[in-house]
């Protein structure tokens, strides 16, 4: 049993699958990305290289910071992320889930930016810093959006919060996405998505061009690296989730569903990256306000709908 | 009439000498003082043959020489580049390699400065060694000491053709 | 190593100082990532930040002012990392040869130097000639 | 168009010396204690533009060429203030021009023209240069370095 | 509460003007700016003295390689002006040519560095596609990409080919398109609005009070363009200045798409007149009589101004340059300040003051000036603290937890 749950967590949906398809997901995002942008776009194998060479490259401290924070806040965060992608993966491709998950999903993406907070403001870099100040603005912006995201699957699956217990309920009573609560709380959780994984138009707290890639700025070499991976197997396992909670899963009975499954993911995937490539980044306080003042509220409303039923 | 004279005799004479004058007008530190371009003219002035069918102009590949109304050759230094094909077509050799760059400077004889105070000594007279530059009046030209007038300002001494020519 | 450095070429994240120069090579560089060229076929990428580069591509001649800074941003790098001089004016100053305000002959007296891609600017094919050629000395 | 121009010189007539005309350029020395009024007139009057201003080393001094352009019809108006070599000093224009905030920092930079009246005169370009101290002005000749001035005989 | 300073470059490629940005904030929003200029000081109006004119068009080609034309033109205009040189009349052509080719690529740059830094790299690339073309033509007319090398004192160094035109309209007819699908984009687009418009107002005062001129001045109302007021070579051309009132971002966004559309037509012009107008393409010029000149030329951010002084030797006695951007970029201090960080970067961007590497190194001072290095962490944690408290009030706790623990390492 405990060998079972280690093959999840280190080689199947979690770790070694995670970043393999993480990083080739990744690859997807710049493809799609550069042909958008009449580019050719990087080699297949480009975020592996990447990923190597970074371990390899010399870790630099910064000077009179807080080192032990500094250390572990990568790596806090990977495993936070590796966690989730397991208990999203198993989910997924198992059907299986341990009670209440989509709780301990929305704690750890919260250690996830809660990390990376503490990592940026350990460095004591100015940009860093101000980019700590912009994920948390961000985080508290979007974390309820996303929570009510959330909840629209948990109601209408009759107030389950286990991911099993809604795709059962999607395979008897269709899919949640078929109804208005759940059409609505799909287009806000992409949105969130597109929050979460900080691409634009809210990359506020990396972005290049203000703060120098902000959070990240003073990471390098197998720290950066392991930022990087947990920003990959992001790209794996938030797409499915949103399959999951709305799009009924993947199930293996034909190889039909199998393709349809895997669809339904890439689709999402695309639709994301192009978000990404036709929006300029926002302002923070632009971004705050679309999503209290917008996305907010229309999940709230998708919350309602779904109380009642539609 | 004061006038700048110049000693080319005893200029030539040190080799070191021009570089050691220096001028007034400092702007191109350094470099080329106004002195080479007042030797240039001198030179133009009495030693130039003044040919009619000059080879140094017909050599010049920018056509930087021109033969003016006066006979005089002249070098207009937006055109030259400093190849220095015209010191070597000379038959007479009168254009000192020194001379040609293709960076000039300019002399103005400091005019600005005697109109305002007619006292005023020049910095190449006062850096000049044994008197190669200096300030002198005198009313008209004189082959016998080999002096003889280029331009209104300047007066030169050197032996030259034109003795030769005038006596005839 | 070798295996490393195999990697090492594969990825290239290049990080672009702009030491005093007409900007007409940091333009080019820019050319380099974008549609007419696209660098990133190759796997180089321009970052933001030191801490993240492998390359640093060096521009113009070095003022007095800026040359701390440069010597600083050399050691931020985290190692290895190399230095390519683009343009005339990392080589020997090229017009700016004269100039009151230029540190050292050249960049490599200020900074260790793999190598100078000259031309002023150079053509965009030049650089990735050049970059590809120290690459190419890592074995 | 051509009145203004005309109505300006007479103007200020004795104020000028050495005026030298050119199309479209106007030259003309001026004092520095008349500097400001100029600037004001030209500037407040005429509606001109300060292009820039340049500081030269001549041999017996330090000017400087103010240069207002009139952009409706062109035309430069060049003023032009002398001082010393020793102790360059000028009225500042910045409380008339915003614009020559930078400007007047630059020359004091390069030249070491002190600029009367100026609030936040520092250097502009050579500003903590680790090669230039606060008095050394770049583009300041370095006369007589090499020459040593033998008396005359 | 305490402010922070955010220093911005230094490297920063400006020619003379590079500068260095010390922006003070408060929380997200810019209390102050102050600059410090001179890293890419290179002191060329001292090495101007020591070479001859023809070398000084090539040294002022290298002030900058975006505008890479425009100091060469208004330095020739300057030493024309000396002796009131006339230049052939194929001449005058093939300079507009080259000034409005390198027009339309500046401006296109500025678009792609402008969507580069609100972090729109798809409008970055696209436009540097477009851009791309433009510098093939330069090098097909010039032979050069950037650094032309085609003014000289009296002329033009390379004759124009007649047999390119062919080549040229399309590329130009594909430009004019592109750039009102662009305006059109920017017009519709919600988010690209919201960044641009009103953000970042330069009033017409200011911009008179602060001497601006370019597309700067030309966004904030104020009609000033050298190739009408004073031509040099574009009398031969006509010329439309686009003028707009607003001042803010999204203006000097129009009028340099509008200015490019126009750019195109100027070509236009220009490609027709080659047909006719045959013949000499440089005057000899022998000598520069002692004198002193004035050029400039309307560089694609603004005027350039070169004042030259000949002692009637063959070198400049004071060469004198203003690029546009020393005029502009003061006018920072009357449009930045009070706006949030974000935006005043693309106002600082607005200006276009060749703004492609401003994101560089790092170092921070507090108010007083000193180095804060070693308690930058305490300032951050304390700012962070401070938004929180401002954010969010009641969720206060929760917050607080987590920075508890970051302070109790
Ligand atoms: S060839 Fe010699 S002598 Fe004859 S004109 Fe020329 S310089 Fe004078
Ligand atoms: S020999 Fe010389 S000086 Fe005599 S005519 Fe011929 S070219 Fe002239
Ligand atoms: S040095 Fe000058 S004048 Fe003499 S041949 Fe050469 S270009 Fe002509
Ligand atoms: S440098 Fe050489 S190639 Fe060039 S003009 Fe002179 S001799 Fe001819
Ligand atoms: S006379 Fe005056 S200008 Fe001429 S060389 Fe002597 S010091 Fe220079
Ligand atoms: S051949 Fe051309 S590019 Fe090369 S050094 Fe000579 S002038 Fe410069
Ligand atoms: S090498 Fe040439 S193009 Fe490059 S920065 Fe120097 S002057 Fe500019
Ligand atoms: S205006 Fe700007 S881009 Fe143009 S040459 Fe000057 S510094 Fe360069």
């Amino acid at each position: 049993m405990f060998l079972k749950y280690l093959f999840y967590l280190l080689i199947f949906p979690g770790f070694l699958f995670a970043s393999v398809f993480g990083m080739i997901v990744g690859w997807v995002d710049r493809k799609v990305s550069a042909r958008v942008q009449f580019r050719v776009g990087p080699p297949f194998f480009q975020n592996f290289y990447d990923i190597f060479k970074l371990w390899g490259k010399e870790v630099i401290l910064v000077k009179n910071s807080p080192y032990f924070i500094f250390l572990i806040a990568p790596i806090i965060a990977f495993a936070s992320v590796l966690i989730t992608s397991t208990l999203v993966g198993t989910a997924f491709f198992f059907n299986l889930s341990i009670g209440g998950d989509l709780i301990f999903i929305i704690y750890l993406m919260m250690i996830y930016s809660v990390a990376l907070i503490l990592g940026a403001s350990s460095t004591g870099n100015i940009y860093s810093s101000i980019g700590a100040g912009r994920e948390m603005k961000l985080l508290l912006s979007d974390e309820l959006a996303f929570i009510l995201v959330i909840l629209v699957p948990i109601i209408q699956a009759g107030y389950k919060i286990d991911l099993t217990q809604i795709l059962i309920y999607q395979q008897a009573n269709g899919m949640i996405i078929g109804s208005a609560s759940g059409i609505i709380a799909f287009i806000v959780g992409i949105i969130c998505l597109q929050a979460k994984m900080a691409m634009q138009p809210f990359d506020i707290a990396h972005a290049e061009t203000e703060i120098i890639d902000g959070v990240l700025i003073e990471y390098s070499g197998t720290l950066l690296a392991f930022w990087k991976l947990s920003h990959f197997i992001m790209y794996v396992f938030l797409p499915m989730l949103l399959v999951i909670l709305f799009w009924g899963g993947i199930s293996f009975a034909s190889v039909g569903s199998i393709i349809a499954g895997v669809l339904k993911y890439l689709l999402i995937v695309v639709l994301m990256i192009l978000i990404k490539n036709t929006n300029p980044r926002i302002r923070i306080d632009t971004a705050i306000s679309f999503f209290w003042k917008y996305a907010s509220p229309l999940a709230l409303v998708a919350v309602i709908l779904a109380i009642f039923g539609v | 009439m004061r006038k700048l004279l110049i000693d080319i005799t005893k200029l030539v004479r040190d080799k070191e000498a021009l570089e050691k004058i220096d001028c007034e007008y400092l702007y191109h530190e350094g470099t080329n003082p106004g002195i080479f371009s007042l030797v240039e003219i001198a030179e133009f002035g009495v030693f130039c043959r003044q040919c009619k069918e000059a080879f140094c102009v017909d050599a010049c590949p920018k056509e930087a020489l021109e033969r003016t109304e006066t006979h005089l050759v002249k070098r207009y230094n937006m055109r030259c580049v400093g190849c220095k094909s015209c010191i070597l077509a000379c038959p007479f050799g009168t254009i000192f390699p020194e001379v040609i760059n293709y960076i000039t400077a300019k002399c103005d004889y400091c005019l600005n400065q005697l109109n305002e105070n007619p006292e005023y000594i020049p910095l190449c007279v006062k850096t000049a060694d044994n008197d190669s530059v200096k300030i002198i009046d005198i009313k008209e030209e004189n082959p016998d000491e080999n002096l003889y007038f280029v331009g209104d300002y300047m007066v030169v001494r050197t032996p030259s053709w034109r003795e030769k020519v005038e006596k005839k | 190593m070798a295996f490393y450095n195999k990697i090492i070429k594969k990825s290239i994240w290049v990080f672009h100082v702009s030491a005093s120069p007409c900007n007409n090579c940091d333009i080019e560089i820019l050319d380099l990532i974008t549609p007419g060229y696209d660098i990133e076929r190759f796997g180089i990428k321009l970052v933001g930040s030191v801490r993240h580069a492998d390359v640093l591509l060096v521009t113009g001649i070095v003022s007095h002012k800026i040359a701390p800074r440069i010597k600083q941003l050399y050691e931020q790098a985290p190692k290895p990392v190399f230095v390519v001089g683009i343009g005339t004016c990392t080589v020997g100053g090229a017009t700016f040869k004269q100039s009151y305000n230029k540190a050292g002959a050249s960049l490599d007296k200020i900074i260790p130097v793999n190598a100078f891609i000259p031309g002023c600017p150079p053509k965009p094919e030049a650089m990735i000639d050049g970059i590809v050629k120290l690459l190419g000395t890592l074995k | 168009m051509k009145e203004k121009e005309q109505i300006f010189f007479e103007k200020f007539k004795d104020k000028f010396t050495k005026i030298i005309k050119k199309k479209k350029r106007n030259y003309f020395n001026v004092k520095n204690k008349d500097l400001i009024e100029i600037a004001d007139y030209l500037f407040n009057t005429m509606k001109c533009r300060l292009s820039i201003c340049t500081a030269t080393e001549v041999y017996d001094g330090l000017e400087v060429l103010y240069h207002f352009t009139d952009d409706t019809t062109g035309t430069y108006y060049n003023p032009r203030v002398k001082t010393s070599l020793k102790n360059p000093e000028i009225n500042s224009i910045t409380p008339i021009i915003e614009g020559a905030n930078w400007i007047e920092r630059e020359m004091y930079d390069l030249f070491g023209i002190k600029f009367k009246g100026h609030q936040d005169l520092k250097k502009l370009l050579t500003i903590n240069s680790p090669e230039f101290s606060e008095d050394d002005h770049p583009m300041r000749f370095k006369r007589n370095q090499k020459v040593k001035v033998k008396s005359q005989k | 509460m305490s402010k922070c300073r955010i220093p911005l470059g230094p490297f920063h490629p400006l020619l003379e003007e590079a500068e260095f940005f010390n922006i003070k904030v408060e929380g997200e929003k810019v209390v102050d700016i102050e600059m410090e200029t001179g890293w890419m000081h290179r002191g060329h109006e001292k090495i101007s003295e020591t070479k001859t004119f023809t070398q000084s068009i090539f040294l002022v080609e290298r002030i900058c390689g975006i505008c890479s034309t425009s100091h060469p033109f208004a330095c020739v205009n300057a030493i024309e002006d000396i002796d009131n040189i006339e230049i052939p009349e194929r001449a005058k052509y093939i300079r507009v040519l080259i000034g409005e080719l390198e027009r339309i690529h500046s401006h296109l740059l500025w678009v792609c560095l402008a969507g580069h830094f609100i972090g729109y790299d798809t409008l970055w690339m696209w436009a540097w596609k477009y851009r791309e073309p433009i510098l093939q033509l330069s090098e097909m007319i010039t032979g050069n990409r950037n650094h032309y090398a085609m003014m000289r004192v009296g002329g033009v160094g390379r004759d124009f080919d007649n047999s390119l035109i062919p080549k040229i309209i399309p590329v130009l007819d594909m430009i004019e398109k592109k750039m009102v699908m662009l305006a059109g984009a920017a017009n519709d687009d919600p988010v690209l609005r919201s960044r641009l418009k009103g953000v970042g107002v330069l009033t017409k005062e200011d911009a008179i009070n602060y001497c601006a001129n370019g597309p700067t001045a030309r966004a904030s109302g104020v009609d000033i363009d050298v190739r009408r007021d004073d031509p040099t070579a574009y009398e031969v051309v006509d010329v439309k200045v686009i003028v707009t009132p607003n001042g803010d971002v999204y203006d000097k966004l129009v009028v340099r798409v509008l200015e490019i559309i126009e750019s195109c037509h100027i070509i236009k012009q220009c490609l027709k007149a080659f047909e006719k107008v045959q013949g000499p393409i440089i005057n000899k010029v022998k000598e520069i009589s002692p004198g002193e000149g004035i050029g400039r030329y309307e560089a694609p951010r603004g005027e350039v101004f070169h004042y030259i002084r000949s002692d009637g030797s063959n070198r400049p006695l004071r060469h004198k340059v203003r690029a546009p951007s020393f005029s502009n970029i003061p006018t920072y201090k009357a449009s930045c300040v009070g706006i949030p960080l974000a935006d005043a970067l693309i106002t600082l961007a607005s200006v276009d003051p060749c703004y492609c590497c401003t994101e560089r190194s790092i170092k921070a001072f507090d108010i007083n000036g000193k180095k804060i290095e070693h308690n930058l962490l305490h300032l951050s944690r304390k700012k962070t603290e401070r938004l929180q408290r401002e954010l969010i009030p009641k969720e206060k706790s929760l917050i607080d937890g987590i920075f508890d623990l970051s302070l109790s390492r």
